[in-house]
C-alpha cells in the first residue's frame, strides 16, 4: 500500500503544553482513515498539524517530522499556502463564505490564478454534482451560500474543498452539527470520494468510523494507542484501553 | 508559481502598509507629546501652578483655570452620575419593552452623537439665559452634564447588563423586592463598570472647550471661584486664550498648561483603569 | 492696607482696551486679592449691551456711547461716567518680509477694504507692488476698531469686504500677519507694539503712528481716545471707587506698558476730579 | 430552631413605588435634552427665518451676516467644513481602517496589546491639544512644503480632526473584524488563500457594515469638531476647495462669534443658531444612517 | 398525608405559546417530589410557578389556581416577594453573590429586616452544618464565596435558601452542573433536609429520581401525564410514555 503522508516522531505543543506525544503513523493514499478518540486526546490537533493551519496559533512548537509525498512539510521549502491547496479540509461546523455558491466553488481556484468562466463553471457543476447537491441547488447557484441548510452547506464546504483538487482531504468532525440524513448522504459521498482523494476524517461517532473508514487510529491524551485496520480496531483491538473506548465504557 | 509568489508578495506588502497605518498613530502620538513637553516643560513650575494668568508669560499661572476646572468636574460628576445610573437603572430594570423604551434608547443614541457645541447652545439658552445662572460653573457643569449623560447611559447599561441574570434570580428567590435586588446585587456587581465609564466621560468634560466658550467661560479671571454661580474659567479655555497669545512665549505657557491637562487626564484614566482591574468581580462559569 | 477690600468687579467690553484692563486687575490684585475681577471681551458693543442693562459695574469701550445705547441706559435707570484712560491708534500692519509697501494712503486703504472691492492683487493697489494675491485680516464686528476703521476709511459703520479673515481675537490677526508675507491686516496700537518684532506698520499718508503723533491727533484718521464706562451706582462701592481711582493713578505706567499711548498728566487728573 | 421574626415589607413596598418615579423622572431627563436642544435651537431659527428667507440661507454664496450690507448665504461654511470632512477622512479613513486591519489580523497578541492602548490615548487627548498641534507642529511643516499657506489654513487643521478620528474609525472597524467568526477565516486559509486574500474576500466583506458605519461615525465627528478649527483653520468663510487657505466651517463660526458675545435677540445672534440647527441636522442625519447600516447589519448575522 | 400545595386547572403561556396544559396536583408535605420528562417539557415553568419567579417573565398568562397552605399565590392580597420568601429556590447553576460566604447567607435575612449578630451568626452555623459545608469552610466564612469549588457553591445556595426558613425549597436540577461526587453529598443533604422542608426537585437523572424523591411526576408536551409514588412510577407506571421514557426509550 502506498502512503501519502507519514509521520514521524511528532511532538506537538501548545506553550508548555504537550498535545501530541510521540506519534509515529503513515496515512495510505485512496483511503479513508479515522481519528477517534475522547474529547481532548488531540485529533484535531493532529489534523491541522498536517496542512499547516496550526500554524496561526501563537505559541506552538512542533518537532519531528510529516512527509507528503516523501517531503517534509516543515521544511524551509515547503509553502503552507500552496500545502493547504494540496491538502484541503473540512470543518466540524459548515463555514460556507458569505458569497453565492458559485463563488464559493470557485474561490480557491480564482486565488490560483484560474479565472477562464469555461473552466470554473465546468468545476462548479461537476463539484456540486460531486457531493450530489446539483439538483438541489443548480436553479440558485448565484444566490447566496447562507440561504442553504446546515447539511447542503457542509456539502458546499466539501465541494469547495474539492474544487482544488486537493490530494488529501481532511475532515473534522464534518457531520456533527447535522441532522441524521444529512449525515447519511456525505457518509455516501466519502466512500464515493475515496476514489479520488484521500480522506481523513475525525469523528466522534464510533458507528460512523465503523461505516465508513477503512483504517482507524485511537489516540488519548495526545497519544497514538492504536492505529489498524478498522476491522481489526472494532473487532480485535489490541489495546485494553482502545476496546474500552470502542464498547463505550468511557468517554 | 509564479502567481503564487505575487499573492505572497501582495500579502507582504499589505501587512506592511497596514503595519505603517498603526505605527503612523504611535508616531503622531510621540511627535505630540514630544513637541508639547519640549516647549512645555521649562516652564513648569510650583509658581505655574499656583499663580493667576498675567500679561507677562513668566509670571503667567494656571491657578483660576485649574480650579475653575476641578469645580467644574466635580460639579459634573455629581450631577451626572446619578442621573445617568438612575436612567441606566430605570432602563435596564424597570423599563418594559415598548416602543416609548426604545424611543428613549433611541434618542440617548442620538444625543452621544450629537456635537458638543451645540450642546453650548443649549446651555446658552436654557442655563445661562432661561434659568438665569448667568455665565457661572453652575451652567458650565450643566451643560457638560447633558453632554456627557448620554455616554454615561450607555456604558452603564453595559455594565447592568453583564450582570448575571441568575444573580438577580438567586436574590429574588430569596424574598427580596426589586430595589432590594439593585442595592444587594446589581449595584455591588456593576458598579467597576459604571465607574470605569463614568470616570473617563468626566474626563471628556475636563478637555471639552468649545461648550463652554459658547456658553461663556472666555474671560480674564482674576480669583478663584467659591461658589457654583461665580464666573470661571477652565483649563482647556485657558490653554486656548494662551495659545492665540501674539507673544511667543506664550506658546510655551500654553504647551506647559497642556502639560498639566494631560497629567490630570493620565490621572484620571488611570484611576479608571485601576478600579476595573481592582474590583472586577469574576465570576466561574 | 492688603486684603481690606473685597468684592466682584465685573467688567467686560472692548478687546482694545482689555489690556490696559487687565494690566490694571492684575496689579490691583496684587493690593487687594480679595477683589474678584473679571475681564471679559466681548467688543465695545457687547460690552455696553451688558452695560445698559446693568449687568456689569464696567465697560472698556473704544468709542464712546452710541445715541440709541445711550438711550437703553436712560430707560433703564442706568447713570455712569465716562472716564478717557488712553488713546490708541488703529495701526496697518504687513509681514515683516514685505519689502515693497511703506506708506499707504486713506483712498488706497478704502480701495482695499471697501465692501465689493476688486482689490485681489498687492498690484491692484500699485502697479508697481507685486502680482501677489494680498491676504486680509481684521476684527470681528463686535468690535469698536472695526466700527471705527470702516466708518473713517469706507464712510459708513460695518462696511466692509467680505472676503478678509474676520476675529474678535486681535492676536488672531497678529499671528495671521506674521505668518504671511502678502498679508496686511488692521487692529489697535499696542498689539503691534508686543509685537514690532513680526510686524512692520505703514505710515498712513505719510504718518507714522508714533506715541507722539497718535498724542498730539497727527496720526489721522485712524487715531482715537479709549474709554471706560462705569456704572455710578457700582462706583458707590468701595473697591469699584477704589479699583476706578487705582486705575487712573496707574494709567499712566499700565497704558505705556501694554503698548499704547496714554494721555496728559492733566487729563488724568481731569478724570480723577469727575469721580470725587 | 428558632422562628426567625420578619420585618414587614408594607414600608418598603412604598418606597420601591417612589424611587420606581423617580428613576423613570431620571430616564426622562434625556428626552428633555433633546427637546432642549430642538428648543433652543430652533426658537431663534424661526426669529431668523421670518427675516431671511430659507433659500437665501442654503443658496447663498455669501457669508457676511454682520457686515454692511449684511449677506445670509451659509453655503462657505458649509464648503469649509466639506473641506475638513475631506481632508479629515483622507487621513482617518485608510489609517484607521489599516489600524483595525492590522490589529485584528496581522498583529501578534502581545504587540497588539502595546498598540491598541495608544491609540486609545490618541483618543482621549482633548481637540485642544490638537489644536494646538495644528497650530504650532503641522502648519510649519506644510508652509516648508508649501509656501504661499495661510497661517490659517484647512490643510491642517483638517489633517488635526483625520488624526484625532483615528481611533474612532480603527477600534470600531477593529471589533467588527473580530466578531468575524474564525470558521469563515480557515475555511479560505484551508483553501489555500493568503492572509491578504483572506482579509480582502472574507473578512473586510463580512464586517463591511460596521466598518461603513465607522466612517460615517468619524465624518459625523468632523463636522461637529469645534476646537481644532477654531484654532487652525482661520475665519474666513469663502467658496474655496483650496486646502491651503483659510476657511471657515459651521463650527467656527459659532464659537467665533460665541467669543465676541453677540448682543442677545439680534439678527447676529440668531445666525447662531440657524448654523447651529443645521449643524445639528447635518449630524443628526449621519448618526441615523449609521446606526441603520449597523442595525441592518447585526439582522443579518 | 398533608398537601402543602395544590395545583388545580393550571394552564400556562409564553405569549401565546401554551407551555403547560391544565395541570392538576398536590404537593405533600416533607416530601421530595421530582418533576421528570424530556427537555423542554415543562418543568421548570411549572416549578417557577410555584413561588411566581416567571412574574419576571414579559407577555406570561396563568389560568387556574395554586393554593399554598390553602392560600391562593395568584389572588390579589399574596405578595410574591413574602411568598418567595416562604418558598425558596435553588437553581441549576451554582449562583452565589460575589460577596463572602457569610453574607452570601445572611443576605436575604438582612433584606427582611433581620440584623442582629447574634440571631445572624446563629443561622449561618447552623445552615452551614445543615448543608454539612460547616466543617470544609470555617475558616473562611469571611472569605469571598467564589472561592469554593461548584458542589460547595451549590450547597452554600442551599444554606442560603434555607437560611430563610422556607417552608418549601424548589430546587431545579441542582445537581445537573456538578460531579458526581459532589451530587452524592447534595442528594444525603436532600434527604437529610425533608425533616423540615418540602422539596421539589427538577432533575434529568432518572436514578437521582428514583434514589431520594417520595413522589415522582412526569411531564411531556407541558402535559402531567403521570404523577404516583416514585415506587410506582418507576416499577409500575400505568401510562406508556412514562415507561418508554424511564426506560431510556426516548429523550
Ligand atoms: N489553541 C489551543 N491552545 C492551547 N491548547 C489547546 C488549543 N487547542 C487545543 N488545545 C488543547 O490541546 C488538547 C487537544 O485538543 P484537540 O482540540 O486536538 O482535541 P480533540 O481530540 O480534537 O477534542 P474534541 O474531540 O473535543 O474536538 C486539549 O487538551 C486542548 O485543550
Ligand atoms: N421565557 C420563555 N419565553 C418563551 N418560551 C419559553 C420561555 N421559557 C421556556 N419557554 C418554553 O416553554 C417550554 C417549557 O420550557 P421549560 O424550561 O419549562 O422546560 P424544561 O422541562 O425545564 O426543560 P429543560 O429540561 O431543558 O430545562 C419550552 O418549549 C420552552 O421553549
Ligand atoms: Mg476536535
Ligand atoms: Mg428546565
Ligand atoms: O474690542 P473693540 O475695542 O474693537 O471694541
Amino acid at each position: 500500500m502506498e502512503n501519502i503522508i507519514k509521520i514521524e516522531n511528532l511532538n506537538f505543543y501548545y506553550g508548555n503544553f504537550l498535545a501530541l506525544k510521540n506519534i509515529n503513523m503513515d496515512i495510505y493514499k485512496n483511503k479513508i482513515t479515522a481519528f477517534i478518540g475522547p474529547s481532548g486526546c488531540g485529533k484535531s490537533t493532529l489534523l491541522r498539524t498536517l496542512n499547516r493551519m496550526n500554524d496561526f496559533i501563537e505559541n506552538i512548537k512542533v518537532e519531528g517530522n510529516i512527509y507528503f509525498k516523501g517531503q517534509n512539510i516543515y521544511s524551509k521549502e515547503v509553502d503552507p499556502v500552496e500545502l493547504r491547496r494540496r491538502i484541503g479540509m473540512v470543518f466540524q461546523k459548515p463555514n460556507p463564505f458569505p458569497k453565492t455558491i458559485y463563488e464559493n466553488i470557485v474561490y480557491g481556484l480564482r486565488k490560483n490564478g484560474v479565472n477562464k468562466k469555461e473552466i470554473l463553471d465546468e468545476v462548479v457543476e461537476r463539484t456540486l454534482k460531486a457531493v450530489a447537491l446539483y439538483d438541489e441547488v443548480k436553479d440558485k447557484i448565484y444566490k447566496s451560500a447562507l440561504e442553504l441548510s446546515g447539511g447542503q452547506q457542509q456539502r458546499l464546504c466539501i465541494a469547495r474543498a474539492i474544487a482544488m483538487q486537493p490530494e488529501v482531504v481532511l475532515m473534522d468532525e464534518p457531520t456533527s452539527a447535522l441532522d441524521p440524513i444529512s449525515t447519511l448522504k456525505i457518509e455516501e459521498l466519502l466512500l464515493e470520494l475515496k476514489k479520488d482523494y484521500t480522506i481523513i476524517i475525525v469523528t466522534h461517532s464510533m458507528q460512523q468510523a465503523a461505516r465508513i473508514s477503512d483504517w482507524t487510529a485511537f489516540f488519548l491524551n495526545g497519544e497514538l494507542i492504536e492505529y489498524d485496520t478498522t476491522e481489526n480496531i472494532f473487532e480485535n483491538p489490541r489495546d485494553k484501553r482502545t476496546e474500552d473506548y470502542i464498547t463505550g465504557r468511557f468517554g | 508559481m509564479d502567481i503564487t509568489k505575487r499573492r505572497k508578495f501582495k500579502n507582504r506588502i499589505f501587512h506592511v502598509l497596514t503595519f505603517l497605518c498603526t505605527l503612523f498613530g504611535v508616531i503622531i502620538l510621540s511627535v505630540l507629546l514630544f513637541s508639547i513637553l519640549s516647549k512645555g516643560i521649562k516652564w513648569l513650575s510650583l509658581n505655574f501652578l499656583t499663580n493667576f494668568p498675567s500679561r507677562f508669560p513668566k509670571k503667567a499661572g494656571i491657578y483660576p483655570a485649574l480650579l475653575g476646572s476641578l469645580w467644574l468636574i466635580f460639579l459634573t460628576a455629581i450631577i451626572s452620575f446619578p442621573i445617568g445610573i438612575g436612567t441606566a437603572l430605570y432602563l435596564e430594570e424597570y423599563a418594559k419593552e415598548s416602543k416609548f423604551t426604545d424611543f428613549i434608547k433611541l434618542n440617548i443614541a442620538n444625543l452621544a452623537g450629537v456635537p458638543a457645541i451645540i450642546y453650548g447652545m443649549l446651555g446658552l439658552t436654557i442655563f445661562v439665559r432661561l434659568l438665569g445662572f448667568g455665565r457661572s460653573i453652575i451652567s458650565g457643569a450643566l451643560t457638560m452634564s447633558l453632554l456627557i449623560l448620554p455616554t454615561i447611559i450607555i456604558s452603564s447599561q453595559e455594565a447592568l447588563k453583564s450582570v448575571p441574570d441568575s444573580l438577580k434570580q438567586a436574590s429574588y428567590a430569596l424574598g427580596t423586592t426589586k430595589w432590594q435586588t439593585i442595592t444587594g446585587v446589581v449595584l455591588p456587581y456593576a458598579l467597576p463598570g459604571i465607574l470605569t465609564g463614568t470616570i473617563l466621560s468626566i474626563s471628556r468634560a475636563l478637555g471639552e472647550a468649545a461648550p463652554l466658550i459658547v456658553v461663556g467661560a472666555f474671560a480674564y479671571v482674576s480669583f478663584i471661584p467659591k461658589t457654583p454661580f461665580d464666573q470661571f474659567t477652565v483649563l482647556p479655555i485657558q490653554i486656548f486664550n494662551w495659545a492665540s497669545m501674539p507673544k511667543k512665549e506664550f506658546q510655551n505657557v500654553a504647551a506647559a498648561g497642556i502639560i498639566v491637562l494631560l497629567i490630570i487626564l493620565l490621572g484620571i484614566n488611570s484611576i479608571a483603569i485601576i478600579l476595573r482591574n481592582k474590583y472586577q468581580i469574576r465570576i466561574k462559569d | 492696607r492688603q486684603g481690606k477690600l473685597a468684592g466682584t468687579i465685573k467688567i467686560d467690553g472692548s478687546s482694545t482696551v482689555y489690556p490696559i484692563t487687565q494690566a490694571v486687575a492684575e496689579e490691583f490684585n496684587k493690593q487687594n486679592p480679595n477683589v474678584n475681577i473679571t475681564v471679559g471681551i466681548s467688543g465695545t458693543g457687547g460690552g455696553f449691551k451688558k452695560f445698559v442693562n446693568g449687568e456689569i459695574d464696567i465697560n472698556d469701550a473704544s468709542r464712546s456711547i452710541k445715541t440709541e445705547e445711550l438711550a437703553k441706559a436712560k430707560a433703564n435707570g442706568i447713570d455712569f461716567i465716562e472716564l478717557e484712560v488712553a488713546y490708541d491708534g488703529i495701526v496697518v500692519v504687513v509681514n515683516k518680509d514685505n519689502n515693497w509697501a511703506y506708506d499707504i494712503t486713506t483712498q488706497e486703504l478704502k480701495k482695499i477694504w471697501d465692501k465689493d472691492s476688486k482689490v485681489v492683487y498687492w498690484s491692484d493697489v500699485r502697479p508697481e507692488w507685486p502680482k501677489e494675491k494680498i491676504k486680509l485680516y481684521g476684527p470681528g464686528t463686535d468690535s469698536g476698531t472695526f466700527d471705527y476703521f470702516t466708518s473713517e476709511i469706507n464712510g459708513e459703520e460695518k462696511r466692509i469686504r467680505a472676503d478678509y479673515t474676520a476675529s474678535e481675537d486681535d492676536n488672531v490677526l497678529v499671528q495671521g500677519v506674521a505668518g504671511d508675507k502678502y498679508a496686511m491686516g488692521f487692529f489697535g496700537h499696542s498689539y503691534y507694539e508686543e509685537n514690532k518684532d513680526v510686524l512692520k506698520v505703514l505710515k498712513i499718508n505719510g504718518v507714522e503712528p508714533t506715541t507722539e503723533n497718535i498724542r498730539n491727533g497727527k496720526y489721522k484718521p485712524l487715531s482715537r481716545p479709549l474709554y471706560i464706562y462705569v456704572n455710578k451706582k457700582s462706583l458707590e462701592r468701595p473697591e469699584i471707587k477704589s479699583f476706578v481711582k487705582f486705575y487712573l493713578e496707574k494709567a499712566k505706567d499700565l497704558v505705556e506698558d501694554v503698548g499704547y499711548v496714554p494721555l496728559e498728566d492733566k487729563k488724568y487728573q481731569e478724570q480723577l476730579n469727575k469721580i470725587k | 430552631m428558632n422562628k426567625i421574626e420578619f420585618e414587614s415589607k408594607e414600608k418598603i413596598k412604598k418606597s420601591e413605588e417612589i424611587i420606581k418615579k423617580i428613576l423613570k423622572a431620571l430616564g426622562f431627563i434625556s428626552v428633555l435634552t433633546t427637546l432642549g436642544i430642538v428648543f433652543s435651537l430652533f426658537e431663534e431659527t424661526i426669529l431668523f427665518f421670518k427675516d431671511i428667507s430659507i433659500k437665501e440661507f442654503l443658496t447663498g454664496r455669501e457669508w457676511t451676516p454682520l457686515f454692511q450690507p449684511p449677506k445670509f448665504g451659509v453655503l462657505p461654511l458649509v464648503v469649509g467644513t466639506l473641506l475638513i470632512v475631506v481632508i479629515s477622512s483622507i487621513i482617518s479613513i485608510p489609517v484607521g481602517l489599516g489600524s483595525a486591519i492590522y490589529l485584528s489580523e496581522y498583529a501578534p497578541k502581545k504587540i497588539r496589546k502595546i498598540l491598541k492602548p495608544v491609540l486609545e490615548i490618541l483618543a482621549g487627548i482633548p481637540s485642544i491639544v490638537y489644536g494646538y498641534f495644528a497650530l504650532t507642529a503641522i502648519t510649519p511643516i506644510i508652509k516648508i512644503i508649501f509656501p504661499q499657506t495661510s497661517v490659517y489654513n484647512a490643510l491642517s487643521a483638517g489633517i488635526a480632526v483625520g488624526i484625532m478620528t483615528i481611533p474612532l474609525v480603527s477600534s470600531l472597524s477593529e471589533d467588527a473584524m473580530m466578531s468575524v467568526p474564525d470558521s469563515l477565516r480557515f475555511g479560505a486559509y484551508a483553501l489555500g488563500a493568503t492572509k491578504y486574500e483572506v482579509i480582502k474576500d472574507i473578512v473586510i466583506p463580512t464586517a463591511f457594515p460596521t466598518i461603513v458605519a465607522s466612517f460615517i461615525l468619524a465624518i459625523s465627528r468632523a463636522v461637529g469638531e469645534t476646537m481644532i478649527v477654531a484654532m487652525a483653520a482661520g475665519s474666513t468663510p469663502k467658496m474655496t476647495l483650496n486646502p491651503l487657505e483659510s476657511i471657515q466651517t459651521m463650527t467656527g463660526y459659532i464659537v467665533q462669534i460665541s467669543m465676541g458675545d453677540i448682543p442677545y435677540g439680534s439678527i447676529g445672534y440668531r445666525t447662531l443658531f440657524a448654523v447651529g440647527s443645521l449643524l445639528f441636522l447635518i449630524t443628526f442625519t449621519l448618526n441615523l444612517i449609521s446606526r441603520y447600516v449597523i442595525r441592518r447589519h447585526r439582522r443579518l448575522y
